[in-house]
């Protein structure tokens, strides 16, 4: 799969998940400068962690402004996957593309450390026969507290919209909820990093599964269609 | 020969005479002012005096230290080291070091105390921004940052505020910039109270013919300021890191800076952009203290040439400022850039796609003067390479302290051992002592994995650990990093203390399997005007120097923050030194804490029987005295070879070095894995026991903890003996909770339960820090 | 015009920050009745004068910008 | 009684949060001319009255807890 990275100033684990598509799956990936106004074809757009604009304001505010969103939104109306990534995932719930919205962690300091996801039986791919029951997955955060009205929370659970939830909630989020996806199952968000998780390296290679499922289930849907 | 008068200033309230008073003002002596006048032929103007006390400062200058500074090993003894000094230390903003095929390494420790005691946050933040750019200055791109940190008490309210603005400060900034945050030390003690200690170190990799100098060169050729716009921060905070901390500070208030990390970030990779084109950068050098000033004088310096600027041209962010105010302005994220004649268009570009200014503010011209103008008026004309190397040196007197004597007379058998009871609390409250106990509270607001090469995280191992990536796994490389120092060691001993800061530095890299590059080091100390005080940073230098000279460890560079002391208290010498290491294989990578049960626990080294300045007297008698544990080199270079081999050999699972706290605090770290905890049974009837106390808290250096293959215990103790070094198996770990340690002499053995040690390590900084909550 | 934009959180939408405030005023004494919230102000200027059109366009900005109604409130004035 | 206490940076104290701002402003065609600033407000209730003693327990708490006098400034409300 054709993957999109966009980079939008501040972004700072578009790299990280560079070298995870790139170097682990081999896809052939590519960075995107926010300024761009076209995919150019991409079949996935992957938004990235970090600092987009220095989380002024509010985290992800001023970056679902910024010139290549438009495409993105429209890619991601038109079935295109679309996953968020900590901050990408803050910038999608800014964008609208997902439900609720992301503030402070409850106990207000920034979180950085491997926490365990149970992971929800969502859909093909993302459930516990694909992915396992539990997932080790880093999270380094200071604005991972989701929120969303009891109406909005019923809604996702009722259509499983959830993917994970934390083990031990770290954040103050509601229903435990570490990542979510939009109802029609093309668009993703979570906090925790799975790009983090790939190598012998890091702390676990949980996020393999993750992101194979996330590439998985995008071209099942795409053969599908 | 002079140096031609500028115009009047346009602004009236710079053009009055200089008095005595305003020359104290600056922080000048009158001999120094004669220099002055001695270098312009004529008096200077109120701006160019405000430019040569700002350069002349401690700070900027090193007018105190500097001739000790001189004692540093800068290159490799070794000639044909593969690990050579590409960039020596006072060359440039940081220094640089081989790591073979063509990699280097650049790196600096910086500090911010000052600053940091003024506003915590804010000083803490715009620490790190100023030693990310002192290394992408270099051309390197930033690749971890560590920090050592310096408090008083946490059981003071006001110590508890500055630690968490500067935590939350360090974090703010360093994790929004993506560079992991992946070490550092801590710790307390009444002597920082009001006095706080923050040394922020970054490194960064590049290849050898990336390195940029901070030299401007080839008249005609265009100066470029870039980043953010001026304003008043920060006036005068060279000048006013070089001052002790008196009640007038609070009132210097609107000195503090406040740091953009959003704006470092982009200006860091425009930079880096920049520096990728070949050809388009001539010199570069960030602002740091002394802003506009500094980088001006200093890379006219270096290039031997002049530079001129025109002040209209540079962005401002307040309305109405003046030449002095301008030219003396802290404001952070911003970066003077020579650039290439004919390729302006190409640079302004870069900064143009990252949102960023370029404003062309002047260039290079003949001749040897820092011309400064505004509204096309020179207003300062000095000579650039006297204000960075005429700057005065001074001698200052040195005194040994009266205290010493007394304080390295003591002795142990004055102190009465403890019997079972005591020995049983003690390891409880030792490993409740915030300097001892876990600093997760600290390290988990850092992000620590970004950039995904993160080896070992702090607490893992002895020395932190990344990844460099150089294209596949045959090719990486790993470097590891450890900073310390004891002040405590240093406050008794100067000279065996920062002998000690070194060797444990080195030996906490050898733990984790590195052989040690470089070091560098921030020289936290009092007021060198007061001859005790300047008889610690002396005798501290020298014993930095002849341990690094010993173990062919060059210094690469480093800092010196003075006048750490106030009305009330002054700090202990805090000669703060970090050591970079290149781990040969990823095999070779060792944690400190183990990962299974059924390990044979061997101990490296002596059994003496040393407590003077330990953790151990603080903690549990409240003493502060004695003299530190002795440091023998060749004892500790005989044991790192050892561990080399060892560690080669695949035969050590872990490795800990035995430091605060001792014997019982190093073997608990050992078994407080991240997420478990083990237990252990010990058989001490084998060591030649004198006091419990100090065998099992005593600080004794070159000593090391090794966890074995239990098989495999009897060979590293047979091939020690080989290496003359002492070693014992003192037992195994288990997958129990109990650490049970049966000794000669006990009336019954020791027994505590780990969970119960785990927690008061654990909880003892979250709980001092819940209080404000 | 000066135009100032008070952003608050909703009543309904948790405010940590603002609890932890409310928690260190205690410590301090000072017992706030019910519950701390912590809001944002945004301060500029804009040439021209009040229109309705003007206005139009700080709502706009408003939306989405310096507010997420997903979780926020706003109201600005104009002096 | 409600307490509204206001919070801003100071004038000369760089407020990069601001400039953020400003600079998407302009993107969504909304030309602010001048700096934009961002402050905090916050809003609680006490009980009692408006007394030159309670007004001191107020400032007493904004100098420090509530705003950080080295940078930011502070004003309060009260009705
Ligand atoms: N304690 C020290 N040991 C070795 N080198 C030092 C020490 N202190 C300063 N230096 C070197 O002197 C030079 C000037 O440092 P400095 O003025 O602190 O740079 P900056 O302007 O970036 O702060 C640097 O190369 C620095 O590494
Ligand atoms: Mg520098």
């Amino acid at each position: 799969m054709k993957i999109a990275i966009i980079q939008f100033p501040g972004s700072n684990c578009d790299r990280d998940a560079y070298y995870a598509l790139a170097g682990i799956f081999n896809q052939p990936t590519r960075l995107f400068w926010h300024k761009r106004g076209s995919l150019s074809g991409a079949e996935a757009v992957v938004i990235p962690g970090g600092f987009s604009y220095g989380d002024y304001l509010r985290t992800g505010a001023i970056a679902r402004f910024s010139p290549v969103m438009p495409a993105v939104v429209e890619f991601a109306n038109n079935g295109g996957p679309v996953i968020g990534i900590c901050n990408g995932f803050q910038i999608l719930c800014e964008a609208g593309l997902l439900p609720g919205a992301l503030v402070r962690n409850e106990g207000l300091e920034f979180i950085c450390d491997t926490t365990t996801l149970d992971v929800v039986d969502s859909m093909d791919y993302f459930n516990q026969q694909s992915l396992g029951e539990t997932l080790d997955i880093p999270i380094a955060h200071g604005e991972g507290n989701y929120r969303i009205d009891n109406e909005g929370l019923a809604e996702l659970q009722a259509n499983n919209q959830i993917l994970f939830r934390y083990r031990n909630n770290p954040n103050g989020s509601v229903d435990d909820i570490a990542g979510i996806r939009n109802i029609d199952g093309n668009v993703f968000g979570m906090m925790p990093h799975p790009e983090r998780a790939v190598e012998e390296i890091h702390p676990s290679r949980d996020g393999i599964g993750i992101i194979k499922a996330f590439l998985k289930s995008q071209m099942a849907r795409q053969q599908k269609a | 020969m002079s140096t031609e008068a500028p115009a009047p200033n346009p602004d009236p309230t710079l053009n009055v005479d200089i008095t005595p008073e305003l020359i104290e003002q600056h922080g000048l002596t009158s001999d120094e002012y004669e220099q002055i006048q001695g270098i312009l032929g004529r008096e200077p103007n109120l701006t160019e005096l405000g430019i040569f006390s700002v350069m002349w400062s401690e700070h900027c200058s090193y007018k105190n230290s500097r001739k000790l500074l001189k004692q540093f090993p800068i290159q490799k003894f070794d000639e044909d080291s593969r690990n050579k000094v590409l960039v020596k230390a006072g060359e440039e903003n940081a220094g640089v070091i081989d790591i073979g095929d063509d990699w280097a390494i650049c790196f600096k420790i910086e500090s911010h105390n000052h600053p940091s005691a003024v506003e915590p946050f804010e000083g803490a933040a715009t620490g790190v921004g100023g030693i990310l750019r002192d290394i992408f200055t270099m051309g390197a791109r930033p690749m971890l940052f560590t920090n050592s940190l310096r408090f008083g008490s946490l059981d003071s309210a006001d110590s508890r505020r500055i630690m968490r603005g500067v935590v939350h400060g360090i974090s703010h900034y360093g994790n929004c910039v993506g560079v992991p945050n992946i070490g550092g030390d801590v710790y307390f003690d009444p002597c920082y109270e009001g006095n706080p200690l923050v040394n922020a170190l970054c490194l960064g990799v590049l290849k050898h013919d990336q390195i940029k100098r901070g030299a401007a060169s080839g008249v005609g050729n265009p100066v470029y300021y870039v980043g953010a716009a001026t304003g008043r921060d920060g006036l005068g905070g060279a000048s006013f890191a070089s001052k002790e901390l008196s009640e007038e500070s609070a009132e210097d208030r609107p000195a503090v800076q406040k740091g953009d990390p959003f704006m470092g970030k982009l200006l860091m990779e425009a930079c880096l952009e920049m520096m990728g084109q070949e050809g388009l950068v001539v010199g570069i050098q960030d602002m740091g203290a002394a802003g506009l000033t500094c980088s001006t004088c200093e890379t006219a310096a270096r290039g031997n040439t002049g530079v001129e600027i025109e002040l209209d041209l540079v962005p401002q962010r307040e309305t109405g400022m003046n030449s002095y105010e301008i030219m003396l302005s802290e404001s952070q994220e911003r970066m003077l850039v020579i650039a290439q004649k004919g390729r302006e268009e190409e640079l302004e570009q870069i900064f143009d796609k990252w949102d960023l200014h370029a404003a062309k503010i002047g260039k290079v011209v003949k001749g040897k003067n820092m011309v400064v103008k505004q509204g096309g008026e020179v207003v300062a004309r000095i000579p650039a390479k006297k204000l960075t190397d005429d700057a005065p040196l001074n001698d200052p007197e040195a005194e040994r302290p009266d205290y010493m004597d007394e304080v390295q007379g003591w002795n142990v058998e004055d102190l009465p051992d403890l019997d079972r009871d005591g020995l049983m609390d003690a390891l409880v409250k030792l490993l409740a002592d915030p300097s001892i106990a876990n600093k997760n509270w600290i390290h988990r607001q850092y992000d620590q994995m970004v950039m995904t090469n993160t080896v070992m995280h702090p607490g893992q191992s002895d020395a932190s650990v990344i990844r460099l990536r150089m294209g596949g796994p045959d090719k990486d490389k790993y470097i590891a990093i450890s900073n310390d120092c004891n002040s405590r060691y240093c406050w008794a001993d100067p000279y065996e203390g920062g002998k000690i800061a070194v060797a444990e530095a080195i030996r906490n890299l050898a733990c984790a399997g590195a052989r040690p590059l470089a070091m560098t080091n921030n020289l936290n100390f009092g007021n060198p005007n007061k001859p005790d005080s300047y008889y610690m940073l002396q005798e501290s230098v020298r014993g930095l120097a002849e341990t690094c000279e010993f173990f062919d460890v060059p210094v690469v560079g480093g800092n010196v923050s003075l006048y750490n002391e106030n009305q009330e208290s002054k700090i202990d010498p805090t000669p703060v030194v970090s050591v970079v290491g290149i781990i040969d294989s990823r095999q070779f990578i060792t944690t400190s804490t183990i990962s299974k049960g059924s390990e044979a626990l061997v101990l490296l080294g002596d059994v003496p029987n040393e407590l003077g300045c330990s953790a151990f007297l603080r903690v549990i008698h409240d003493l502060k005295t004695g003299k530190p544990p002795r440091m023998d080199l060749e004892n500790q270079a005989a044991l790192m070879d050892f561990l080399q081999v060892q560690i080669q050999k695949g035969r050590i699972h872990a490795a800990h070095d035995i430091a605060e706290g001792g014997l019982l605090v190093a073997l608990c770290e050992m078994l407080f894995a991240r997420d478990h905890t083990f237990g252990a049974d010990l058989n001490l009837e084998d060591l030649p026991i004198d006091r419990w106390d100090a065998l099992f808290y005593g600080e004794s250096q070159g000593r090391i903890l090794l966890a074995v293959d239990a098989n495999r215990a009897d060979h590293v103790v047979h091939d020690a003996e080989r290496y003359d070094i002492h070693a014992d198996i003192l037992g195994e770990a288990n997958d129990d909770h109990i650490l049970h340690i049966e000794a000669p002499n006990l009336e019954k053995p020791l027994e505590w339960d780990m969970e119960e040690l785990r927690t008061a390590w654990d909880s003892s900084i979250p709980e001092k820090m819940k209080i404000d909550d | 015009m000066k135009v100032t934009v008070f952003v608050t959180p909703k009543k309904t939408v948790l405010d940590p920050q603002g609890a932890a405030v409310g928690h260190a005023m205690e410590h301090l004494n000072l017992q706030p009745s019910g519950e701390v919230r912590v809001g944002k102000t945004i301060e500029f200027e804009l040439d021209g004068s009040d229109t309705p059109e003007i206005r139009e366009q700080i709502d706009s900005i408003c939306n989405g910008l310096l507010c997420n109604p997903v979780i926020e409130d706003y109201r600005y004035e104009i002096s």
